[in-house]
C-alpha cells in the first residue's frame, strides 16, 4: 500500500532529524530518498514537506542553498 | 483572529492601474520625448499619457513615499509606477500639470530626467547598509558618482543610453555583469579560517566544492576538522563564505572596486554583451570614493567625446578596438586584464587583423 | 569614540544635486530608533572601511522558506537598535504600478513595524522592506496579506518575477507581461514559497528586445517579446522623420544588423527586406512614428542566465524560438516547465546549480532529449566546431 | 666512405629559384590571372613571371615528377614549385610557352586551375595509403570529390576562394579545422581494449592522461594491469590510441566520415574561424563515397548561388544565419550539431536576434 | 580470396577528370614492389572498409630523433612487401621551389631505395618519401646529405617550418619570408632532429595577412606579415578599376572589416582612414595595381595554433604586435624563443602538452611575466569578463 503523507512526513522527519548537526538536507533530497525507500511519488513527498513545515516540526533554512532543519535557536549562524 | 493568509500573491496589477492606462491598454501607438524626463504616448484612440520621471536614491524613507504618493495625488489622479531602474514615473493625463509637478520634486531637491539618450539611475544593491557579503558601500559610492554624472541624468546629451549597476560584491545582485559601465566591490585577500567554528557552521563538502578554482580542501586543524585554502589559487570570490559563514574575505586594509565597461542589455543594434574588466582595483575612500568618481567621469567623458549617435560604450570600443580605448582612456593595461578563467584562450587574439600606429 | 550620534562622514553624501540615501536615513531617524541605528551602524563602517553585518540568519514566517532575508549586526553592544534588521521582500505588483492610497498603508504599516526604510525596489523587483526584528515578522506578514500583498521568494526557490512596463504603456510589447508576469507569479505560489530546487529560478519577462527588464541577462527564464512578420510601416510618417532632419542613411540604415535596409535618398523610401530582418528593435526605436513590430507576435523563451558565481556568468540561451504566448496561453508552458526543466534539474542538478550551469553541464542535446523537445538551429549561434561527438550507441552489434 | 654529414637543413632556396626571381626578388608590383590557371606577375623593373598552376594527386610516382621535371626544363628553363596547397606551378619568363605547356599537361591526363575564385586542391593527409590511425581513406574520397568539382578547378565561376581539406581521423592533419568545407574521418564507436599487450606496450599513467573526456582509468584485469573505459563518456576521439597501440578504434562497420563547413584561415575581410559541423555522419563508401560526394556537392552549389562575391562560406553562413544554412541545403539539424565540450555554452543563441518566417 | 592481382575498386579511381594517385601508384608498381604491395594492400582496405597498418614502429637514422616514420603492414604474410614501410620526412627547400635536375636526383634515388612514391608534399611541408624498409633508412638519409638535403622533425621537436612564395614571386610579401624560414631551420637543426620538448613545435611564415601557409591555424608559432603605415594607393588606377566596371562601393568598401574607405562614384576618389585599417589585405586583393601594402613592414608573431587533439583546435593568438623582422634581424627572437618560449614550456609543460594549450593553462599574464613580456592590449580580443583576478599577494600585512 503506498505510504500516507503522514508516514512519509514522519519517515522525512527521522532522517532529518539524525542528521541534526552533521548533515543538512534539501527538500529534492529527503524527495529522492523517500521515493527509493517507500512506496510514494513526489506529490506525496511534497505534501509532506508542507504538512512539516506548516506544522513547526521542520524549518526551512538557507545557507548557501535551502535545507530543512529541526527548528533551532535563531541567530546569525546556527547553533 | 482572522484565518492567516498564505500564497495569495501579489495584488492585481489592474487594481493600480490608472483609468487612462485600462481604456489603452496594448493599444499605444508611438512616444516622443517631450524634454528630458518627460514623455508622452499617444493611443491608437487619440489619448495621452504623460510620465514625468524623477530620480530615486532607493533607500527611501516612508516619509519620502508618502509625499510622492501626495504629489500623484496632487498631479495624477494618485497613480504612479516606479521603473526597471528604481526612478519614479507620474503618469499624467493632464498637460498642464507637468510644469507645477516638476517645481514641487525640485523644490524637494529631487530631479528629473534619465530618458533617451542619457545616464539613469544606477542599479544597486545594499552595501554596508545590509549586506555581510560586501566589499565596498553601494549607495554612496552610487551617491558619488550621480552627484558628479547628474546633467547627464538631467540632459539627453549623450551618443546614447549610458547604463551604470554596482555590486558591492562577486554575487553581482543586479545586471552589473552586463552594464556599459559597471563598479564592482572587489576583494584582493583569500578567507580567513576560523577554525574554531567551521565545523559546527559550515558543511565540510558543500565549502569545498563551493570553490570554483579548487582551492579549498578539508584539513585538520587542532584536532577539529576544518579545511584550507591553497592561497594562490585563490581569486577572493568569496562563494566560499556564502556557504560558510567561519570564512570571511571582508578586509578593511584591501577591499576596493573595480570597473567595468562595454557591457550592455538590449538587443538593439548588437547582441547582448558582458562588461570587460577596465580598471582591476581602485582602494575604498569613503565617503565620496573620489578616484572612483573620477575613473568613471573619465569613462563617460572620453566615449561621450568619440562614439557615433547611439552608440553604446561597448559597440564602440569594439569599433574602434581595445587597444584604441586604453589609449584614449590613459588606463594602464596589466596582466590582469588578460583573462585567465576557463574561457580564457577564446578572448586571446587570433588573429592578424590589427590597427598599428605608424612610428612615430 | 567619537561622539556618538555625529555622522560627519555621511554627512558629505547629503551635499550634491543627486537625491541622497543619507537624508532618507535621517528622515526615518527622526522618529525610529532602528532607521537611527543603521545610521550609527553606517557611520562606524565608513570610518572603518568595512561592512558591520554578520552572516545570514535562519528566520522567517511560518511555513515559508523565502521571503526573508535575516541580519544581525555584527556589533550589537554598540548599535542594539539594529541588532537584528531583517528584510522583508514583498512581491511586487506586476509592472510597479502603484497608488497612492496602498503605499501610504504600507507605509503606516512599516514605520509601525519596521524601521521606515525601503528599497524601492531590490533588483530582483521585489518592494524591500528593509530592516525588522524576529518578533515582528509575522505581524508584518498579517498586515500586509490583509492589504492584499505577499512575500516574494528568497532561497532556492522560484524568485519573485517581474516585467517590463509592457501594453500598459508601450507601444512596442509583443505580448502581454503584466498578464503573463501575474499569471505565473500566482501559479508558482507554493514554489516562490517553499524552496524545494538546487537554487534560485528567476523569471523576467520584456515586451520586446529591448529588454526593459535585463530578462536576457538576470532570469533563468527570459521572455522577450518579437515578431514573425514584417515590420508595420508608414511611409509618410519616414518622409517626415527624413524632412526634420533626421539621417535615415547613417543613423537607421547603418545601424541595422541584419544589414536588410535600403534607403533611397532621393524618393525618401525606405525598403527593409523583412526576411533577413532580426527583429534588434533599433530602426523602430529610431522612428517610432513610422514604424511598428509586426503583427504576428509572440515571444522567444530563453533558458540560464545568471551572475558570475560559480562558473562565470550566463546570459539566457534561446529555448523556444517563438511561442504566441497570448493566444496559445500558458497550459504547455507549465507542463514544459514543471514536467520538464524542473523535474531533470531538481533531479539531476547539484546544490546551488543554476539550470544554466546545470544545461551546460549535461550538455544541451541530452537536456533538450530529457525534456522532450527537438533540437532547433534558433538555439545555437554556431554548430559545434569540435569533433568530440558523443555517437548514440544504440545499435550495439559489436563485442560485448 | 665519406664523412656522414648531419644537421645540414635544407638546401638554400636560392639554389632554386629561376633567374627572374632573383633579379625581381622583392620586386614584385602586382599580378593578374590571365586566365584559369595561369597568372602574371610583374615586376617594379617591368620584367615578367608566369605561372601556370596545375592540380596533382600529391601522390606522386617518381616517372610522373621526371615527366614534370622534363616539361620544366622544356618551358621554364628547369624551374617549378610546388603550392602550400600541393599544386605544381611552372614558372615561365616566355609567354609563348605557355599554351604549349598547357598543352602537353593535358594530353598527360593532368588539369590547370585552382587560381582565384575557384577550388584549389584538397589538403589531406595519408589515409589507408599509409597512417594505423585512420578512420577513412583520404586519396580516394579526394578524388572522387574532385572529379566531381573539377569544373570549379578548371574555372573561376565561385562567389570567392572555396578552400576543402580532408583528414583521416581526428589528429586533423592539414588545416582541416579551418576549411570552408572539410571532411573529416570519424569513428564511432570506443576503443577496444586489449588487455594482453596493454600493459607491455602502453604507459597507463600517460593513456589514462590522454583522454580528452576523463574516460579512461586504470583497472586490473584477469590479473593484468590495464585500464576500462568508460563509454558513456567516449567520443572516439582516438588520443588513447596515439599514445598506446592496444587501444585501436578502427572499425570497419562503423567508421565514416563527418563534414564541416564555414572554416577559413585568412585574415582577409573577416578573421579566421574554425569549421563548423555539417554533417555528423556518414559511413564509409567505398571506391567513390558517393554520399560524401553528394554531400559536398550540395553544398558548395548551395553557396555558390547564394553567396555575395568574395563572401567565404563562412562568412556567407554568419550572413543569412546558421538556420538558413540547414533549410536550404536540406541538411538535418541534430543534437550532436549542438556543442558539449568544454566551452559548449559559448556557442548557445544568447540574444533574441533572431530570424522568424511569417507563417505559412 | 579474388584474384590477388586484380584491383576492381581502385581501378574506379582511375576514372573522371582529376588526376588520379591509382594511376600513380600503379605507375609505380610497374617496377617496384614496394608500390605493387601497397596497391594490393590499399585495395583489400578498399573491401573491407578498414586500414591495414600496425601502429607506429621505433626507427630512424642514427642520432636523429625524427624525420621518419615507422610503419609496418598489420598483414605482411599477405602482403611481404610492405611489411616495412616507413615514410622519410625530407625538408623542402623554403617556399618549394626546385629544379628539374635535383628533382630527377631525388626520383633515381627513391626508385633505388623505396617505393617510388612520394607526397608532394606533406601538410607540414616535407617532402615525403613514402615507404621503404628499415634497412635502407641510412643509405637514403646518406644520399639525401650528399644531395644536400636533411631530414625534417617528428616526435616532440622542433617541425619543419615551412614558408609561402612570398617575396620571391608575390607582390604583397611584408617580409622575406624564405629567407627566414630557412635561416630559423639552420638556426634550430638541433631542435629538430633531437626531440627535446613537452611535444612538437611547428613554425610558419606567411608574408600578408592572406597566409597562403595557414600559419594561423597550423603552427605553434605563427608569422604573418603586415605594415605600419598606410596603405600606398595610386588613384589613377582606382579610376581604371572603377571604369572598367569594378564596383568599387560594393566590392571594396563595404567589405572592408575596418569600416574605413569611402568612395566618391562622382570623383572616383577613394579614401582611406588609414588609422583604423586592420591590414586585412582585402582591398589590396581587389586592387592589385592601385593598392599595396605600406612602406614600414614587419611581421606579426602569433603563438599556439593546433589541431583538436586533446583540449579542443587553437588559433595562434598574438605574441609580439609587430617587429621589423627585415631589418632587426632573428637575434632578438632566437633569445625570446629559446631562453624565454622553450624554457619555460620545456621546463612546466605536460608531456604532449603543446604551446597553446600550456599558455591557456597557466595563464597568459603568468605566461608573459616568465618570459619577460609586457602584457599589450593588441594580444586580446578583449579584457577578461569574469571577476575571477588572481591579484598579486606582494605586500602581505596580514595575519600569517
Ligand atoms: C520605464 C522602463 C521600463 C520599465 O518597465 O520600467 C523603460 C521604458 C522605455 N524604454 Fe527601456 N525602459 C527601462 C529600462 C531599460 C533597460 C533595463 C536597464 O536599464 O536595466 C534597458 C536595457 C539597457 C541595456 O541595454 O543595457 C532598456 C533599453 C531600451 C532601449 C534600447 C537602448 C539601446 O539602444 O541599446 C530602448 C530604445 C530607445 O531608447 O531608443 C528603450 C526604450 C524605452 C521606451 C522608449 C519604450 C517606450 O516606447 O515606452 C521607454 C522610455 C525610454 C526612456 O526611458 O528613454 N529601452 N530600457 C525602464 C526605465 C528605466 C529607468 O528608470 O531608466
Ligand atoms: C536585495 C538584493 C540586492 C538589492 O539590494 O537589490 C540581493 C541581495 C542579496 N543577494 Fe542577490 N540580491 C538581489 C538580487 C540579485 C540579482 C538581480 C536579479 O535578481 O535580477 C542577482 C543576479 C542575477 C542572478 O540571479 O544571477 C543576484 C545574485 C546573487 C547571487 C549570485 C547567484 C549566482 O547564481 O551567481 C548571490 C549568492 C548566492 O545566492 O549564493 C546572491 C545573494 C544575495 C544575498 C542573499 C547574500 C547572500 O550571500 O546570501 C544578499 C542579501 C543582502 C541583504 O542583506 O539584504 N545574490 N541577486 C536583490 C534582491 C531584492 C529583490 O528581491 O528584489
Ligand atoms: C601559391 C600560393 C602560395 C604558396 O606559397 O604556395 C598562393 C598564392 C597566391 N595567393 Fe594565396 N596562395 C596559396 C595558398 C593560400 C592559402 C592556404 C590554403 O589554401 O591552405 C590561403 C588561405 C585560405 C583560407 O583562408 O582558408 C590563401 C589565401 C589567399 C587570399 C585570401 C582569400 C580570401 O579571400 O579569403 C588571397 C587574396 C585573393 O585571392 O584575392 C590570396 C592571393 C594569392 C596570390 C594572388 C598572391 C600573389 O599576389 O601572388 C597568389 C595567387 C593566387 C591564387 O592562387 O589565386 N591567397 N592562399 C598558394 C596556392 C595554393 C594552391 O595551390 O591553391
Ligand atoms: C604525414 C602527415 C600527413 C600528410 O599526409 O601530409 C602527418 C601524418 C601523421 N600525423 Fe600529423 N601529419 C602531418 C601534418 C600534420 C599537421 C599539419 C601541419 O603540420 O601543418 C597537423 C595539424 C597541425 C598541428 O600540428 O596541430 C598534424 C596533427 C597531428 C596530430 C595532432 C597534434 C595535436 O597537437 O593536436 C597528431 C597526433 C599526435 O601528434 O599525437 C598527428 C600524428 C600524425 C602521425 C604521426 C600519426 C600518429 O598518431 O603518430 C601520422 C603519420 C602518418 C603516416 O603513417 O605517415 N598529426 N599533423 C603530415 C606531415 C607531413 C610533413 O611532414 O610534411
Ligand atoms: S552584491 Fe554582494 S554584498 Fe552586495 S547585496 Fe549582493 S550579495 Fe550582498
Ligand atoms: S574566495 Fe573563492 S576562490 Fe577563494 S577559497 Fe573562497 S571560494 Fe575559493
Ligand atoms: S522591453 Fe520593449 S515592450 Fe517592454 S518597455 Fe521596453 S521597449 Fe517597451
Ligand atoms: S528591427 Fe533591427 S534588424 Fe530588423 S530591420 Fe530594424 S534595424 Fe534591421
Ligand atoms: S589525420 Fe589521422 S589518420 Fe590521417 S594521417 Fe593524420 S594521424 Fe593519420
Ligand atoms: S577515444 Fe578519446 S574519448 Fe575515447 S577513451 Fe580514447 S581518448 Fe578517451
Ligand atoms: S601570404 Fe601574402 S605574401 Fe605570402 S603568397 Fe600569400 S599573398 Fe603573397
Ligand atoms: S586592408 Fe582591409 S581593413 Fe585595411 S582598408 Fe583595406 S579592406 Fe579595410
Amino acid at each position: 500500500m503506498a505510504a500516507s503523507i503522514e508516514d512519509v512526513a514522519n519517515a522525512m522527519f527521522e532522517i532529518v532529524k539524525d542528521g541534526a548537526g552533521s548533515k543538512k538536507y534539501k527538500p529534492s533530497d529527503l524527495t529522492k530518498m523517500m521515493v527509493e525507500k517507500l512506496e510514494t511519488d513526489k506529490k506525496t513527498c511534497k505534501a509532506a514537506i508542507k504538512e512539516l513545515v506548516n506544522s513547526g516540526r521542520l524549518v526551512y533554512t538557507y545557507f548557501g542553498g535551502s535545507f530543512l532543519e529541526i527548528p533551532h535557536k535563531e541567530g546569525a549562524a546556527p547553533d | 483572529m482572522t484565518e492567516r493568509l498564505t500564497d495569495i500573491g501579489p495584488p492585481h496589477y489592474e487594481k493600480f492601474l490608472p483609468p487612462v492606462v485600462k481604456e489603452n491598454y496594448g493599444k499605444w501607438k508611438y512616444h516622443e520625448i517631450l524634454k528630458p524626463g518627460v514623455m508622452v504616448h499617444v493611443s491608437e484612440s487619440g489619448a495621452k499619457l504623460f510620465t514625468v520621471r524623477m530620480a530615486s536614491p532607493r533607500l527611501l524613507a516612508t516619509d519620502t513615499i508618502r509625499w510622492i504618493a501626495d504629489l500623484a495625488e496632487k498631479y495624477c489622479g494618485g497613480y504612479l509606477r516606479w521603473t526597471s531602474r528604481n526612478n519614479v514615473e507620474f503618469l499624467l493625463t493632464d498637460e498642464s500639470n507637468i510644469d507645477p509637478l516638476i517645481g514641487e520634486i525640485k523644490k524637494n531637491g529631487f530631479i528629473i530626467g534619465g530618458m533617451g539618450n542619457s545616464i539613469s539611475n544606477i542599479v544597486h544593491t545594499q552595501g554596508w547598509v545590509h549586506c555581510h557579503s560586501s566589499a565596498t558601500d553601494a549607495s554612496g559610492i552610487v551617491k558619488a558618482v550621480m552627484d558628479d554624472l547628474s546633467q547627464h541624468f538631467e540632459n539627453m546629451d549623450l551618443p546614447g543610453k549610458l547604463r551604470i549597476a554596482l555590486a558591492c560584491c562577486l554575487n553581482m545582485c543586479g545586471a552589473v555583469h552586463c552594464s556599459d559601465i559597471a563598479i564592482l566591490g572587489t576583494h584582493q585577500r583569500p578567507p580567513r579560517i576560523e577554525h574554531d567554528t567551521l565545523d559546527k557552521f559550515c558543511e565540510i563538502p558543500n565549502v569545498v566544492s563551493a570553490c570554483p578554482t579548487a582551492a579549498i580542501r578539508p584539513a585538520t586543524v587542532d584536532g577539529k576538522p576544518s579545511v584550507e585554502v591553497l592561497e594562490e589559487n585563490c581569486m577572493y570570490c568569496g562563494n566560499c563564505y556564502t556557504v560558510c559563514p567561519s570564512m570571511p574575505l571582508n578586509n578593511a586594509e584591501t577591499d576596493g572596486i573595480s570597473i567595468w565597461v562595454g557591457g550592455k542589455v538590449s538587443d538593439a543594434r548588437s547582441i547582448p554583451k558582458f562588461s570587460k574588466l577596465a580598471i582591476p582595483f581602485i582602494p575604498n575612500n569613503p565617503p565620496r570614493w573620489p578616484e572612483v568618481v573620477e575613473a568613471v567621469h573619465n569613462i563617460v567623458d572620453v566615449w561621450a567625446k568619440n562614439a557615433k549617435k547611439y552608440e553604446r560604450m561597448g559597440d564602440w570600443i569594439e569599433r574602434i578596438g581595445w587597444p584604441e580605448f586604453f589609449r584614449l582612456t590613459g588606463i594602464e593595461f596589466t596582466k590582469y586584464h588578460i583573462d585567465d578563467f576557463k574561457h580564457a584562450g577564446l578572448s586571446f587574439k587570433r588573429t592578424a587583423q590589427m590597427r598599428h600606429l605608424p612610428e612615430e | 569614540m567619537a561622539d556618538e550620534k555625529a555622522t560627519p562622514l555621511l554627512d558629505e553624501l547629503e551635499k550634491g544635486p543627486y537625491p541622497s540615501f543619507v537624508r532618507e536615513i535621517k528622515l526615518a531617524a527622526k522618529n525610529n530608533k532602528m532607521a537611527a541605528g543603521v545610521l550609527h551602524q553606517l557611520e562606524k563602517s565608513y570610518r572603518d572601511k568595512i561592512g558591520y553585518w554578520k552572516h545570514g540568519g535562519i528566520v522567517g514566517v511560518m511555513g515559508y522558506g523565502g521571503g526573508v532575508i535575516g541580519r544581525y549586526s555584527a556589533l550589537p553592544d554598540d548599535f542594539p537598535e539594529v541588532a537584528h534588521f531583517h528584510t522583508l521582500r514583498v512581491n511586487q505588483p506586476a509592472g510597479w504600478f502603484y497608488t497612492a492610497d496602498v503605499l501610504r498603508k504600507i507605509c503606516d504599516m512599516w514605520d509601525k513595524h519596521g524601521s521606515g526604510l525601503t528599497n524601492m525596489h531590490g533588483s530582483t523587483g521585489d518592494m524591500v522592506l528593509l530592516g525588522t526584528r524576529t518578533e515582528e515578522l509575522e505581524s508584518v506578514f498579517g498586515e500586509l496579506t490583509k492589504m492584499g500583498f505577499d512575500l516574494g521568494g528568497s532561497g532556492s526557490d522560484v524568485r519573485t518575477p517581474s516585467c517590463c512596463v509592457g501594453p500598459a504603456r508601450c507601444e512596442w510589447a509583443c505580448f502581454d507581461t503584466l498578464k503573463t508576469c501575474y499569471e505565473i507569479t500566482q501559479h508558482y505560489q507554493d514554489e516562490l514559497h517553499r524552496p524545494a530546487f538546487p537554487y534560485k529560478y528567476k523569471f523576467k519577462f520584456a515586451g520586446c528586445a529591448n529588454d526593459c527588464v535585463a530578462a536576457i541577462a538576470r532570469s533563468d527564464m527570459s521572455f522577450i517579446g518579437t515578431w514573425k512578420d514584417d515590420i508595420q510601416q508608414d511611409d509618410e510618417e519616414i518622409k517626415n522623420y527624413a524632412k526634420a532632419g533626421l539621417d535615415i542613411q547613417s543613423d537607421v540604415v547603418e545601424n541595422c544588423p541584419g544589414k536588410c535596409m535600403t534607403w533611397d535618398p532621393d524618393n525618401m523610401k525606405l525598403t527593409i527586406d523583412n526576411s533577413y530582418c532580426l527583429k534588434c528593435m533599433h530602426c523602430i526605436n529610431v522612428l517610432p512614428k513610422a514604424l511598428r513590430p509586426g503583427k504576428q507576435r509572440g515571444v522567444t523563451i530563453l533558458l540560464g542566465a545568471k551572475a558570475p558565481i560559480v562558473e562565470g556568468a550566463l546570459l539566457s540561451s534561446v529555448l523556444i524560438p517563438f511561442y504566441d504566448i497570448d493566444n496559445e496561453g500558458l497550459d504547455d508552458l507549465f507542463e514544459l516547465v514543471e514536467d520538464g526543466i524542473w523535474d531533470v534539474w531538481t533531479e539531476n542538478g547539484k546544490n546551488r546549480e543554476r539550470v544554466g550551469e546545470f544545461i551546460q553541464r549535461v550538455g544541451m542535446g541530452n537536456f533538450l532529449e530529457s525534456i522532450g523537445l527537438e533540437p532547433d538551429p534558433h538555439m545555437i549561434s554556431h554548430p559545434r566546431d569540435n569533433p568530440y561527438i558523443f555517437f548514440d550507441q544504440e545499435d550495439e552489434e559489436e563485442e560485448a
